[in-house]
């Protein structure tokens, strides 16, 4: 369509998971400083980004913070099933303010749990996960305050709302006034990928070039610079 | 005939009848408080709608129920003075004064904004918004943006209430002159006596 | 004003603006006429009408969102009508916000400018007729005007709520800098980056005056009319 | 009802419906006090008690519940003061989903109630205190009927908007199933999991029976009082 | 002395200025349409501020610039006939009548509710709303709820206009007895020269 954004001189428009933002807009101006023209970054949550592509969204690459809703599409023939990787890794831990005595959940009392929704945000899912393989869901269920969001999750243990959180490695390595007081092993919850892919209705050239720069050595300093791991 | 009409009309538990052919340009409509008189003017101005009858002033048939005629108001042409005002309180008077006459074919226009104005001593107010009115000023720009609207007939309801002797007198001259120079028909409700024995040509009495 | 905001604020706080402006203007005459149907109006279906207008405030934000991306999507039935005719698109487009705007705004217009429509005296649109005014003429001289407090806290309170709309935009129209990224997307991916607080203030802030101008603006508006407020006999 | 609901959904309803009408009561006196305030006061300040009245509509919703957070969080001034005087704890709990339904709704119902006071005839007060009628008696028996359509208006927005609350709710009261879980945060649940679109139909539909269910009552309400409506000279 | 009055008064360009004592229970205000009537009347019942003066009805003091007193309205006890009715529109007729009446002392009270609405012939009124009133009956209630609120003193602008004949004499009788029966003060606005003359033993012209 006449003015869309996926012409020849454009950038391609990259939905990304929101926890990415910081890290991706880091890589796409060091890949707009090799000459390329500036992708278009859209960043909302996981399940957002799939909706419109469902409903015909004029995007290039679909980088998930979850399998589930690349799955989605993929099970609706909206990705270019060839162009999926999976592009990062991340951890979870338990972190508290910065010197607050409870260190740990066991020391819970009557404190509060921040999670990411784990009925809804993979992050939160991951926790979970976590925790009832590890056999101490039980004991916090009931303590457990889901936020819509991991940076509301923090956000609240930040503020000292609820004692303990447990958030991505790369939110806690983001904030100051939250220290990590466990890690979680990654062999106690799925592994927690960010996979990527062309969207099928991509027609910038642009898209699959951009994709291809996410996985070089470049856009992985930055990446592991935020604290990401690096998917093989 | 100047009016011609026999309608009925139930508001309440009231039921409003009346019929009269009148030969006279004025006509008189008198009768106790709370009789029907507003609601028959109502009616011929064709703001209500009687449940039969026939309306027809000056030789104009404005409603007939059993013919299916059924004027607007708006093109009824009456020249109503409300027994309530009903200034346009987001318009000075000015504007009040003009309202009907820019709506009214220029060729229709029997009297000018200056005359009216002059005759209801209302040169001062112009400006002012209606709020501002006292009882008698109100009254007096609603008279004015009646005739200014080239009615071709009149419904007084009550125009000379809470107006001074003098002002009343200047006012009842201006309808006699309507009345004979212009051969505009008026009806007009009136609760006093001398009022009705000077202007009228015919009374109806409503009960 | 744009010594105070780095330039990507500057370019937030006009896309805002734009994108508030164009939906209060194009909800106006829209919830005008529906607040005018549902105060003088009695027809079946009315109750219906009227709930439907309530729905976008009782819907969570992201629902609206989502069934606009249906229905206005690419693949939606309007969007592919309105893409195939006149070649518009408004997914991710400022176009698609300022559609969630309006959408979300829709309820508190029409209430505002109902309550303004009910209160007129409709003794006065009579006077109006015998004068010789057409019903359409009536309404435009006397019912317009007569309403216009609604109007104008209908088009603030509708301002209002196109500039701090989240969920609906971010569902339909993505989060997109300089195309739909608003002043609360902007604030919303401001708290996705820990430490930010000051840039997320910085933007809360200039929502806040950006408000305040308009509320100002309305109030001058409405004060320079006000002779003709007070009630006549 | 309760056939066609399941368990989890009948108490999803329940709690939204409490937090909603809690949220309204408390909303309603004092939304009450400001709208007369800015309708029939001239006094400093006034334009800005306006603007902070419109603040919950401007900033985005997640920005007003970090606020509550921040206030009336354990270690927020106004909560650590609740807690120690009174031991009342809103942070996770159903109060502090009706605290920030009620903040959110704040603006819709004052600027209704305005509209409707700023309409009311004080030739009537005037005649009130001659009858000798208190300014507050007056207030009581005179501008508080008068003003009933707007309060209706009001409490019918307000509630609608605190049905459909979401991001400040989510934000200060988190999602807590048969404590904060209102509708809004329940429907949202669904909408992070692919393949839950007959979950979030249904819920969503739950909101717009509810709230056509509270738009008859408040038209039944108001018809009640419909002769009284009229104009009179 | 039953009204003893000196004051001064601006509105927009108007200046009013008016001093008189009267004797007489019951003292006509006379004077054009806008000279400052309804203004005066407001202005004893205390709904407007003169900029000076002093005002005391039967030996009460109401208003004093000098000394700094200036009673409430609901103080004064004036029984205000306005000359729009200002009906309450969202109550029924009867409890109009009974406003002013429930807010007064019962052994102020110097008439009944009967009697009123005998006086008044408004008895099938009672359950109606105001806006379905007529003009003259929406006048009778309005003089019945100023009536019934037990009032020192009573302030009547213009309120036999649009009575009809039969009503108004009917209410001049009642004018007469409360002056002379009840000794209640009584001020009355009229463009009636007749009505004047019949009812007031003072008359004090503005201009
Ligand atoms: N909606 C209504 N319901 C019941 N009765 C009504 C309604 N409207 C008007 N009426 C009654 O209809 C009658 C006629 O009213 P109308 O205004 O025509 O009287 P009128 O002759 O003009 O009286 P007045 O001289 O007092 O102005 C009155 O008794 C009035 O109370
Ligand atoms: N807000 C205002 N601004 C300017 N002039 C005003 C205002 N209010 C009243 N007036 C003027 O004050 C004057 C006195 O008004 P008032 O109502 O007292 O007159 P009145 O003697 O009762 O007249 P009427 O017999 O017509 O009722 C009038 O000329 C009126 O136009
Ligand atoms: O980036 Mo997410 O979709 O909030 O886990
Ligand atoms: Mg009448
Ligand atoms: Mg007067």
């Amino acid at each position: 369509a006449c003015g869309s954004p996926t012409g020849p001189a454009k950038g391609p428009t990259v939905l990304a998971a929101a926890s990415l933002q910081e890290s991706l807009e880091e890589a796409a101006k060091a890949w707009a400083a090799q000459g390329h023209p500036a992708p278009v970054l859209s960043f909302a949550g996981s399940s957002a980004l799939a909706r419109q592509v469902e409903q015909g969204a004029p995007a290039d690459v679909f980088i998930s913070a979850d399998q589930e809703w690349m799955d989605y599409l993929a099970g609706k023939n909206l990705i270019q099933p060839t162009t999926r990787i999976d592009l990062l890794t991340n951890r979870i831990v338990l972190i508290a303010p910065k010197g607050a005595a409870v260190r740990g959940l066991d020391a819970l009392g009557e404190g509060k749990l921040a999670l990411a929704d784990p009925e809804a945000v993979p992050a939160g899912r991951y926790a979970k996960a976590s925790l009832e393989s590890l056999g101490e869901w039980q004991g916090v269920e009931n303590k457990v305050v889901p936020a819509e969001n991991v940076r509301a999750a923090l956000a609240l243990v930040e503020r000292g709302e609820a004692q303990l959180g447990i958030v991505y490695a790369t939110d806690a390595k983001a904030s100051d006034k939250v220290e990590v007081v466990r890690e979680f092993p990654a062999s106690s919850h799925p592994p927690i990928r960010y996979p990527a892919a062309l969207l099928a209705g991509s027609d910038n050239p642009e898209g699959k070039a951009f994709l291809e720069f996410l996985s070089s050595a470049e856009a992985n300093k930055i990446f592991a610079s935020h604290g990401f791991g690096i998917a093989e | 005939m100047f009016f011609d009409l026999s309608l009925s009309c139930r508001v309440g538990e009231r039921a409003i009848e009346l019929a009269f052919a009148s030969q006279a340009r004025l006509t008189a409509l008198v009768g106790p408080s709370g009789v029907g008189k507003t609601t028959v003017l109502n009616c011929i101005a064709g703001l209500r709608r009687p449940e039969s009858g026939r309306v027809a002033v000056a030789g104009n048939l404005l409603f007939d129920a059993a013919a299916g005629v059924n004027l607007r108001p708006e093109l009824r042409r009456a020249g109503y003075v409300f027994q309530d005002a009903r200034l346009f309180p987001h318009m000075r008077v000015a504007a009040n004064l003009t309202y009907g006459e820019r709506l009214a074919p220029t060729a229709d226009r029997w009297i000018g904004q200056e005359e009216v104005v002059e005759f209801l001593g209302i040169g001062h107010l112009l400006a002012r918004w209606p709020a501002t009115l006292s009882g008698g000023e109100t009254r007096r720009v609603a008279i004015g943006r009646a005739l200014l609207s080239a009615p071709r007939f009149l419904l007084l309801d009550e125009p000379f209430a809470s107006l001074d002797a003098e002002r009343g007198e200047t006012l009842m001259k201006l309808v006699e002159r309507i009345r004979d120079e212009l051969e505009i028909p008026i009806l007009l409700v009136s609760h006093d006596r001398s009022e009705v024995e000077r202007l009228a040509g015919e009374v109806v009495m409503l009960a | 004003m744009s010594e105070w905001l780095t330039p990507a604020e500057w370019g937030v706080v006009t896309l805002s603006l734009k994108v508030s402006l164009v939906a209060v203007a194009l909800t106006l005459p829209v919830s005008y006429a529906l607040a005018w149907l549902l105060a003088r109006r009695r027809f079946p279906g009315r109750i219906l009408l009227d709930a439907v207008v309530h729905l976008p405030l009782v819907v969570p934000p992201v629902v609206t969102g989502w069934i606009l991306l249906v229905l206005f999507g690419r693949n939606g039935p309007i969007g592919a009508w309105l893409e195939s005719q006149f070649g518009l698109v408004l997914v991710f487009r400022w176009s698609g916000a300022a559609l969630a705007a309006a959408v979300m705004a829709l309820p508190l217009m029409v209430r505002a400018m109902r309550l303004s429509i009910e209160a007129v005296d409709r003794r006065l649109v009579d006077a109006a007729r015998t004068l010789g005014a057409s019903p359409w003429r009536a309404f435009l001289s006397i019912t317009l005007p007569l309403s216009a407090p609604g109007i104008a806290a209908g088009a603030m309170l509708g301002f209002a709520r196109s500039l701090g709309e989240f969920g609906a935009t971010i569902t339909f129209a993505s989060n997109i800098a300089g195309q739909t990224r608003t002043l609360p997307l902007a604030i919303y991916s401001g708290l996705q980056l820990p430490g930010a607080e000051v840039q997320v203030a910085r933007l809360s802030l200039i929502s806040v005056v950006l408000s305040l101008a308009a509320l100002v603006i309305s109030e001058l508006l409405v004060r320079r009319s006000a002779g003709s407020r007070a009630h006549v006999l």
